[in-house]
C-alpha cells in the first residue's frame, strides 16, 4: 500500500479497537480436512446459554448418529445429538471448557465406528415451510450462536420476528487472532452459507441480509459475492480488518450506522446478527436434516505442526485435535477461542462443545510474560475502548473495592474484548478487574435476593406460627367451649330430666 | 442542678444567656480599652518618631518632628504629610514618604533631607519585594540604601540618578533590577518634589501634631 | 500426547503480546531529546554537560533511595525510564551554566518530593520535572535567571572540559561578561522601563529569534525546533497523539497573534512566543506527561489549550517572564476535574450516561 | 461606649433568641439510620448474635452500643457494608468469614426427630416425623440455628459449593503494588 | 483523667498540629522561624489556658443552644485584651508578637479544645489542658519553624532576643554563614511541606512503635520454641 493509500486507509478506518497481529495464515489457507473418528465423545448437556439440557438416555444405551440425546428444559435452552453412533458409557463430569477448571455434565458416547446416521424426513423444500415450521426446525436441531456466544439461534428468531426485524447481519468478521474457521467455511462453502442466510431471512422475515467480512479476507469476500450474486437481498459487505469487528454491537454500528441501546438488543433496533457457520449449520439442518453435531475448529498457535481447520464431531477432545495436527513442542498455554477473549484450560481433556471455534497450543515466544506494572495513565485503553468506557478508571475503582464505582462509569457496558488489557504499556490485566467486578457484583445481587426471600420466609414463617398459635388457641377455647357446653347440656338436661320428672308430675298434673 | 438543667432548655433562658456574656464581654473590652488607650497611644507615637529620627543624624534637630508638621500637595494632588526638624526654631530639615511601584507593588521610602535638599537618610518602610532577592532595600539586609545619603540633585546630574545598567550610579542587584530601580526612582521623585515646593515646605505654619 | 499444564490461577485473556511497554515508551522518548541536547552541549559547551549529568543522576538517586525506603525492589522501576526522563527533562529546563548543586537539588527534590512522595510513577498529581523548576526557580532566583550567551564548544573562547568543570563547580567568575538575557526576559524588562518593542528589539544587544535556535536560554529552548521534531516523531511513533501539543500551541498563539495585531509595540508577535521559551518543550515533552493529563481526548484539547493560554498570560502580565513550568502545573491541578467531565461518550449511550432510545435507531439507515 | 455596649448586648440578646427557637423548630426525632439498617440486616432473626431479633440488632448498631461485626450470617460482607453506610473503619481481620455457608443434612446419621425443622427461621427445613430431612438450598441462609438443636450431630455448616455458575474471577494481584 | 494523661494528649497523642492538624492558618502564616513559632505558640497558649479556664467555670450556665458563640465572644474578647494590654504596657513584645495574636481568634484549635475538653472539665484540668495543648501547639510551630529556617535563611532562633529579651540572645545562631538560602522554605507552600514530611515522620515513627509492640505481644511464645529448636 501506498503511503496516500495507508493513510486514507487509517483516516477511514474506525476510532476505536486494536490492530494485533493476526496470525491466520498459513492456517486459514489450509482445506478443511475431516478429524478420524475418535474413539469416545463426550457431549457437555450446557453448551448453550439458557438452562441446560435434560438426559433422555441410559447407560448402556445404544445411540444413532442425530439422535437425540439431551432435551431441552425451560424457555431458553437448545437440545443436544449424538455425534456418532454408539453406546452410552457414561453420564457425569467433565471438565468444562472454562476458566475456572470446574466440571460439568456430559454424556460419554463410545463410538461403534460405524458412524449411522438416524432416519429422518427432509422437507423437499423449505421455502414452501411456513417461517414457524422454520424455527421449529432450527430450534429442534439444536443450533446455537456458533461466534461464540451459543445463544439458541431458534429463540433468537422469534424474538426478532416479535420486534419487526429488517436486517439480517451475518458475521463473517472474525477479528480473533489465529482463528479462520469463519474464513474457511465461507471459502468451501459459500454457496451453502449464503443458502442458511436466505433461510434464516426468511425464517425470520428479514428484508435484506449483510454479510460483513473483514477485508484481510479477500479470498472469502470473492467466494462469497460469487456465492451470493444471485440473490440481490443477500449484501456481501467487506469492513475494515480491526478488532473487535466481529462484537455485534460494532459489526452492527459499523455496517448500518445503528447504535445498539446499552440496555437493548440488537433486535430492538431491527437487527439480528447470526454467524457464518450459524449460517451454515441451519442449510445443513433444513436441506439435510442433519442436527448440529459437528463444526469447523481451527487448530492453531506456535506449537502446531500442522494448523488447520478441522471438521470436528462435538464432544470431541482437545487432546484428540492436538494428537491429529501434531504438537512441535511442549506448548506454554492452551487456549480455548481466541487470543484476545478465549479462555485459557489447564489441560487437553476438554471436549469440543458447539462454541468452540478453536484450540491454540501456543508457545513460549507468543504469550505475555510481563509483569503487571502501575498504571502510568497514558490512556491508551481509553482510546482504544470500542464501547468509550475509561478502563484505567473502572480498574483503579475495582482495585479500591468500589464496585458501585465501576458499576456507575459503565462496567456493565464493557464486552470484555480485550483490546485494553492488549493495549496496555504497564501489562495491567484490566480484563480480569471487570470480569471479577462483573462476577462480584452479581455474586451480590444474588446474595440479594436471597436475603430478600429469607426475609419474607423468614415473616411468613412468623406469620404462620402466629396462626397456629391463634388456631391452637381457638381449637383450645372451642374445645373449652365445647366442653362447656357440653357440660352445660349434660347439667341441663340433668336439670331438665329433673325437671322433667318434676314437670312430667306437673304436667300431668297441669294436664 | 436539676432545676439549672429544667431553667436552660426555657425559651428565655437563650437570649438571656448570650445577652449577659455579651454585656459582660463588652464591659470588659470598654474597660480594657479606656485603661490602655493612653499607653497605646504612647508607644504608637514613640515607633513614628523612632522611625523619624533613623533618617535624621543623631541631634540634628532640637524640636519635636512630631509637632511640626505641614501637609503640601504633590503634583497629582495627593497630600504629602512632612515633619520638619529645627534647630533653634530654623527649619534645618524635612522628613517625608514617597513611593515608587516596584517588581510586586509599591514601595514606599521614609526620606530625610536637610534644608537645600541633600538626602541625609532614606529607609524602606514597606514593600513587598521577593524575599532574598528584592529586600536588599532593607536596611537590615544590606547597606545598599545607606548610598544615597550626601546626594542631591545638585552633586548629582539627573541622568545619573540610576542603577548602574542604566548608566548611573547605584548598584542593581543580582537577578533583581526592577527592585532597587524603583527605589532609585521613588527617591529622585522626593527630591523634585522638595525643590518644587521648597518654599511652601519651610514657610507654611505648622499644623500641629500629625494624626 | 495429553498435554497437561499445572493447575493454577487462570491466565487471563488476552493471551497475545503487543510488544509495548513502559520501558518501550521511555526510551523512544530519551531517544527523540537526543539531538535536542547533543546541540545544546554544543552552544553551551561543558558546564552544559555537567549539569546534565549530575540533574539525571540525582534524579536517579532520588527514585533508587526512596525505592529501597519503601522497601520495593528498585531495579525495575528504576529501569522503566521514568526517572531518567524526568531528570533529562528537568536538566533542559534549566539555566546551562547552572551550578552543580542547583541540578543536584532539582533532580532529588523532582524525584523525591514530586514524585515518590505521592506514591510513585503513575500517582503524582504533577510534573516532577517541573514541580522541581518551579521550585528551583522560587527558591533560587538568582542562579535560576542567570542566563549565558551561546558560544559553541568548538569555538575559540569556549572553556575547556577544565575551566568548564570549575564554572560548574565553584560558578560563573566573570558574570557580567558571559551572560546575556533570554529574549521573553529582555523583552519583559525592557517594557517595565517603558521601552517599546521596536526599541528594545531593535537594538544591537537584543537576542534576536533565528530558526537556528542559535540564542540565549536552556537547552531545550535554544534547540526548540529539533524539540519539535522530536515531538512529531513521537507523534510518528503514537506514543504521544496531537491533541495536547497542538491545542498547547494554539493556546500560546491565538493570543499573541491578536494582541500582537493590535499593539505590536507591547505585545511580542507569534514566532517569538512560539520558539522562546520552553513554548516547544512544553507541547511536545511537559504538558504530554501521561500520568498528569487527561485521558481523553476532549479532555486533552483543553489541557492543552489551558497550558497554552495561561503561559501567555503568565509571560504577558505575570511576574514571571517565562510561564510554560505555572501554566503546565495549574492545568495538572484541574485534570481530575477535567477527566471528570469530559468523558468519551458510551456506545449505545446519550452523554450523559442515559441509553439511547431504540426508536431512533431503529429509524436509521 | 455605652452604645457599643449596649448594641453588643442586644445583638446577644437576639442571636439567642433566634438559636433557641431554631432548636426547637429544627429538633431531630427518631432515627432513620436504625431503619435503614434493619433493612440490610438478614432479617431471619436468628438470634445467633444474642439480641431479640435484626431490628433490635439494628437500633443497638445504629445506637453504637453493637458492633458491625455482630451478625454471624451477614458475616464479612454485611460488615462491610454495615462500616461504610456508618462511615466507621472497622478491622475485620479478627472476622471469622468462611464465606456464605448452607446447612446440610447427613442421611446416614438423621433420625428424622424434627427439631430442626422446628428451630429453621425460614423454613429451609422440609422433612417429616421418623423420615430423613432435607435442606432447600435456597431457603437457607446459613444461620446454624438447626445444627444445635440435631440430637445426633447430622446437621453440619458447610460453604456454598462453587459451580461454574457462581465462580468469580479473582481480584488480580499486583505484585508492585504490594 | 489525670495531668499525665493530659500532658501526654496535648504534646503528642492529641497534638495540636501533629495530631489533630488545627490551626494551620497560624501555622503557615508564622513558621518562617524559630522565633515566630515560639512567640505564636506562647501567646496561643496564654490565650488557650484563660479561655479553658474561664469556660470550664461557666460551663454549667451555658445552653448548648448557644454555646458556641458564647464560646467565640469569650475567646474573641479575651485575644482583643491582651492584644490592648500588650500594645501598651510591653510595646517592645507586641512589636514582635503584634501581627499573631489577631491570628489566635482564628485559631479553631481554641474553640476546640473549649467545645471538647473545657466544656466538660473542672478549671483545674482545663487549665492544665490548655497549657499542655499550648505547649505542645508551641513545639510543633517551633520545630516547623526552626526547620524552615535553617533550610531556608541558614539560622536558627534568629531575633530571639526581641521576643524573649536580652538574655536569650545565645539562642541566635548562624548555623550555615554565607548561605544563599532557600527561599521557598520561608515562603507558605514549604509550611505545608514541612508539615506533611513532618506528619509522616510521626506516623512513620508511630506506625514502627505499633510493629513492635505486636512484635512484643506475638513473640512472647518465642522462647519455648527456641527452646523446642535447641532439643534437636
Amino acid at each position: 500500500m501506498g503511503l496516500i493509500e495507508k493513510f486514507l486507509h487509517n483516516l477511514k478506518a474506525p476510532h476505536w479497537g486494536v490492530h494485533p497481529d493476526d496470525h491466520k495464515r498459513p492456517a486459514a489457507d489450509a482445506p478443511i480436512r475431516v478429524l478420524p473418528l475418535p474413539a469416545r465423545l463426550y457431549v457437555p448437556l450446557q453448551q448453550h446459554v439458557g438452562q441446560a439440557a435434560r438426559p433422555i438416555v441410559l447407560v448402556g444405551q445404544k445411540v444413532l448418529k442425530g439422535q437425540l440425546i439431551g432435551e431441552p428444559q425451560g424457555r431458553i435452552s437448545a437440545p443436544v445429538h449424538a455425534p456418532t453412533s454408539g453406546t452410552i458409557t457414561a453420564i457425569g463430569d467433565i471438565t468444562a471448557p472454562h476458566a475456572s477448571g470446574l466440571p460439568f455434565d456430559a454424556i460419554t458416547i463410545t463410538s461403534d465406528g460405524l458412524d449411522q446416521a438416524i432416519e429422518v424426513d427432509v422437507p423437499a423444500d423449505p421455502f414452501a415451510l411456513s417461517p414457524t415450521e422454520i424455527t421449529n426446525l432450527i430450534a429442534a436441531a439444536g443450533i446455537v450462536g456458533l461466534g461464540g456466544a451459543t445463544f439458541p439461534a431458534s429463540v433468537k428468531m422469534a424474538l426478532g420476528k416479535r420486534s419487526e426485524i429488517t436486517t439480517l447481519i451475518v458475521n463473517g468478521g472474525e477479528c480473533e487472532p489465529y482463528l479462520s474457521c469463519d474464513d474457511r467455511v465461507m471459502r468451501d462453502h459459500a454457496a451453502d452459507v449464503v443458502d442458511g442466510v436466505r433461510l434464516m431471512m426468511y425464517g425470520m422475515g428479514a428484508k435484506e441480509a449483510l454479510v460483513g467480512i473483514e477485508d484481510n479476507k479477500p479470498e472469502a469476500i470473492a467466494a462469497m459475492r460469487k456465492a451470493a450474486s444471485h440473490f440481490p437481498k443477500v449484501k456481501i459487505r467487506p469492513v475494515p480488518a480491526r478488532y473487535p469487528m466481529g462484537s455485534d454491537r460494532q459489526l452492527i454500528q459499523t455496517l448500518t450506522g445503528k447504535e445498539v441501546p446499552s440496555d437493548c438488543r440488537a433486535a430492538d433496533v431491527g437487527v439480528i446478527v447470526n454467524n457464518v457457520n450459524t449460517a451454515y449449520c441451519v442449510h445443513r439442518a433444513l436441506r439435510f436434516g442433519e442436527p448440529l453435531i459437528r463444526r469447523i475448529v481451527t487448530i492453531n498457535g506456535g506449537a502446531v505442526w500442522q494448523p488447520g481447520n478441522l471438521m470436528v464431531p462435538i464432544g470431541t477432545l482437545a487432546a484428540d485435535l492436538f494428537e491429529f495436527v501434531g504438537l512441535k513442542s511442549e506448548p506454554a498455554r492452551l487456549v480455548m477461542g481466541g487470543p484476545m477473549m478465549g479462555t485459557v484450560i489447564s489441560h487437553a481433556n476438554i471436549p469440543v462443545v458447539k462454541g468452540t471455534s478453536g484450540f491454540l497450543a501456543l508457545s513460549e515466544e507468543e504469550i505475555p510474560h510481563s509483569e503487571a506494572g502501575p498504571c502510568i495513565r497514558c490512556g491508551n485503553c481509553t482510546s482504544v475502548c470500542p464501547i468509550g468506557l475509561l478502563p484505567l478508571e473502572m480498574a483503579a475503582r475495582v482495585r479500591a473495592g468500589d464496585l458501585d464505582g465501576a458499576s456507575t462509569m459503565g462496567l456493565s457496558d464493557c464486552i470484555s474484548c480485550g483490546c485494553c488489557s492488549y493495549i496496555c504499556p504497564s501489562h495491567i490485566p484490566l480484563v480480569q478487574y471487570f470480569s471479577h467486578a462483573k462476577g462480584d457484583l452479581w455474586a451480590q445481587e444474588r446474595s440479594k435476593l436471597k436475603m430478600e426471600a429469607a426475609k419474607k420466609l423468614a415473616v411468613d414463617r412468623a406469620a404462620r406460627l402466629e396462626r397456629e398459635a391463634k388456631e391452637k388457641a381457638e381449637a383450645a377455647a372451642r374445645r373449652k367451649a365445647e366442653r362447656d357446653a357440653a357440660k352445660a347440656a349434660e347439667a341441663a338436661a340433668k336439670a331438665a330430666a329433673a325437671a322433667t320428672e318434676s314437670t312430667a308430675t306437673t304436667t300431668e298434673t297441669v294436664s | 442542678m436539676s432545676k439549672l438543667d429544667e431553667l436552660r432548655d426555657r425559651l428565655f433562658y437563650q437570649p438571656l444567656s448570650l445577652g449577659l456574656i455579651a454585656l459582660a464581654t463588652s464591659a470588659a473590652l470598654s474597660f480594657a480599652n479606656q485603661s490602655t488607650q493612653e499607653g497605646i497611644a504612647d508607644a504608637e507615637k514613640r515607633d513614628l518618631q523612632t522611625s523619624l529620627s533613623e533618617v535624621l543624624p543623631a541631634g540634628h534637630g532640637d524640636n519635636d518632628l512630631l509637632k511640626d508638621t505641614v501637609t503640601v500637595a504633590d503634583n497629582d494632588g495627593k497630600e504629602v504629610t512632612i515633619y520638619r526638624s529645627r534647630k533653634a526654631g530654623t527649619v534645618n530639615g524635612v522628613v517625608f514618604k514617597t513611593a515608587a511601584r516596584g517588581y510586586a507593588g509599591d514601595i514606599v521610602v521614609l526620606i530625610g533631607l536637610d534644608e537645600k535638599g541633600t538626602m541625609l537618610g532614606a529607609r524602606v518602610i514597606k514593600h513587598q519585594e521577593t524575599p532574598g532577592l528584592g529586600d536588599k532595600i532593607e536596611v537590615a539586609k544590606s547597606k545598599w540604601i545607606h548610598d544615597f545619603e550626601g546626594k542631591s540633585l545638585d552633586n548629582l546630574p539627573a541622568e545619573k540618578w540610576a542603577v548602574k545598567k542604566d548608566g548611573g550610579v547605584f548598584d542593581q542587584f543580582a537577578g533583581a533590577t526592577i527592585t532597587p530601580r524603583a527605589v532609585v526612582k521613588a527617591v529622585k521623585q522626593g527630591l523634585d518634589f522638595y525643590a518644587g515646593h521648597r518654599e511652601e515646605i519651610l514657610s507654611a505654619p505648622t499644623q500641629g501634631e500629625a494624626k | 500426547m495429553i498435554p497437561v499444564l499445572p493447575a493454577s490461577a487462570p491466565a487471563t485473556a488476552p493471551h497475545t503480546v503487543t510488544g509495548s511497554s513502559v520501558t518501550r515508551i521511555m526510551l523512544i522518548l530519551l531517544a527523540t531529546l537526543v539531538p535536542a541536547t547533543v546541540y545544546g552541549f554544543w552552544l553551551y559547551g561543558w558546564p552544559s554537560i555537567f549539569l546534565w549529568i549530575v540533574t539525571v543522576l540525582s534524579a536517579l538517586l532520588g527514585e533508587a533511595a526512596c525505592l529501597k525506603m519503601a522497601g520495593r525492589r528498585a531495579m525495575p522501576s528504576l529501569l522503566d525510564g521514568s526517572a531518567l526522563v524526568t531528570g533529562w527533562l528537568l536538566a533542559l529546563s534549566l539555566p546551562p551554566w547552572a551550578p552543580w548543586w542547583i541540578g543536584c537539588i532539582g533532580g532529588l527534590f523532582a524525584t523525591i518530593l514530586a514524585k515518590q512522595v505521592f506514591g510513585g510513577l503513575g500517582y503524582n498529581l504533577f510534573n516532577p520535572a517541573m514541580v522541581a523548576r518551579v521550585f528551583l526557580l522560587i527558591s533560587f532566583p538568582v542562579q535560576m535567571t542567570i542566563w549565558i550567551a551561546p558560544m559553541p564548544i568548538t569555538a575559540p573562547a569556549a572553556l575547556n572540559f577544565h575551566d568548564g568543570l570549575l564554572v560548574f563547580i565553584r560558578g560563573i567568575p566573570d558574570l557580567d561578561a558571559v551572560t546575556s538575557a533570554s529574549l521573553l526576559g529582555f523583552a519583559k524588562t525592557e517594557l517595565s522601563r517603558g521601552i517599546d518593542l521596536f526599541h528594545s528589539l531593535a537594538a544591537s544587544t537584543a537576542p534576536v529569534t533565528t530558526f537556528s535556535g542559535n540564542r540565549t536560554g536552556s537547552l531545550g529552548e535554544t534547540a526548540a525546533l529539533l524539540i519539535a521534531a522530536g515531538g512529531l516523531v513521537l507523534m510518528a511513533f503514537r506514543i504521544i497523539s496531537w491533541h495536547i501539543p497542538v491545542a498547547m500551541l494554539a493556546g500560546i498563539a491565538i493570543p499573541a497573534l491578536i494582541f500582537n495585531s493590535i499593539d505590536p509595540a507591547r505585545y511580542l508577535d507569534v514566532s517569538a512566543h512560539l520558539l522562546s521559551g520552553a513554548a516547544m518543550l512544553g507541547a511536545f515533552y511537559i504538558a504530554t506527561d501521561y500520568v498528569t493529563s487527561p485521558n481523553t481526548k476532549y479532555g486533552q484539547l483543553v489541557f492543552g489549550f489551558g497550558c497554552g493560554f495561561l503561559t501567555y498570560v503568565i509571560r504577558t502580565w505575570g511576574g514571571y517572564p517565562e510561564g510554560v513550568a505555572f501554566a503546565v502545573l495549574l492545568m495538572n491541578a484541574v485534570t481530575p476535574v477535567i477527566d471528570r467531565y469530559l468523558k468519551p461518550r458510551i456506545l449505545g449511550r446519550d452523554w450523559r450516561g442515559a441509553p439511547l432510545d431504540p426508536a431512533i435507531e431503529k429509524a436509521k439507515s | 461606649m455605652l452604645a457599643a455596649v449596649t448594641s453588643l448586648t442586644a445583638l446577644g440578646a437576639i442571636l439567642g433568641c433566634g438559636l433557641g427557637v431554631a432548636a426547637r423548630k429544627f429538633a431531630v426525632e427518631g432515627d432513620p439510620l436504625a431503619d435503614e439498617i434493619e433493612a440490610m440486616m438478614p432479617g431471619s432473626n436468628c438470634g445467633q448474635c444474642g439480641m431479640a431479633g435484626c431490628s433490635a440488632v439494628a437500633k443497638a448498631i445504629a445506637e453504637g452500643s453493637a458492633t458491625v461485626t455482630i451478625c454471624p450470617p451477614g458475616g464479612k460482607a454485611l460488615a462491610t457494608a454495615l462500616a461504610a453506610k456508618l462511615g466507621i473503619s472497622v478491622d475485620l481481620g479478627d472476622v471469622v468469614d468462611s464465606g456464605p455457608q448452607i446447612a446440610q443434612v447427613k442421611e446416614e446419621i438423621c433420625i428424622g426427630c424434627c427439631r430442626c425443622m422446628k428451630a429453621c427461621p425460614t423454613d429451609a427445613v422440609v422433612g417429616a416425623a421418623k423420615q430423613i430431612h432435607n435442606v432447600i438450598r435456597e431457603a437457607c441462609t446459613g444461620c446454624g440455628s438447626c445444627v444445635e438443636r440435631c440430637p445426633t450431630e447430622a446437621i453440619t455448616l458447610r460453604p456454598v459449593p462453587v459451580t461454574l455458575q457462581h465462580w468469580v474471577w479473582p481480584k488480580p494481584e499486583i505484585e508492585a503494588e504490594a | 483523667m489525670n495531668i499525665r494523661e493530659i500532658m501526654k494528649n496535648g504534646l503528642w497523642d492529641q497534638n495540636i498540629v501533629f495530631a489533630q492538624v488545627l490551626g494551620m492558618c497560624p501555622t503557615m502564616a508564622v513558621t518562617t522561624s524559630g522565633t515566630n513559632g515560639l512567640g505564636m505558640g506562647l501567646a496561643t497558649t496564654a490565650v488557650l489556658v484563660g479561655s479553658n479556664m474561664i469556660i470550664s467555670s461557666i460551663r454549667n450556665f451555658v445552653s448548648p443552644q448557644v454555646r458556641i458563640p458564647v464560646y467565640i465572644v469569650l475567646i474573641a474578647t479575651l485575644v482583643t485584651i491582651v492584644d490592648m494590654v500588650l500594645n501598651a504596657w510591653m510595646h517592645d513584645l507586641y512589636r514582635v508578637l503584634g501581627l499573631f495574636i489577631a491570628l489566635i481568634v482564628v485559631n479553631c484549635a481554641v474553640l476546640g479544645r473549649a467545645e471538647s475538653f473545657a466544656s466538660k472539665s473542672g478549671i483545674v484540668a482545663s487549665a492544665f489542658d490548655g497549657l499542655f495543648m499550648g505547649l505542645g501547639f508551641t513545639l510543633a510551630l517551633t520545630a516547623i519553624g526552626l526547620i524552615r529556617e535553617l533550610i531556608g535563611m541558614g539560622t536558627l532562633f534568629s531575633q530571639a532576643s526581641l521576643l524573649l529579651g536580652p538574655k536569650f540572645a545565645f539562642l541566635e545562631m548562624t548555623v550555615i554563614p554565607n548561605y544563599g538560602g532557600v527561599l521557598m522554605m520561608i515562603l507558605p507552600p514549604a509550611g505545608f511541606l514541612v508539615l506533611g514530611l513532618m506528619l509522616a515522620v510521626k506516623r512513620f515513627y508511630e506506625l514502627r512503635a505499633a510493629a513492635k509492640e505486636t512484635a512484643k505481644t506475638t513473640a512472647s511464645p518465642t522462647p519455648l520454641a527456641e527452646g523446642a529448636i535447641g532439643c534437636h
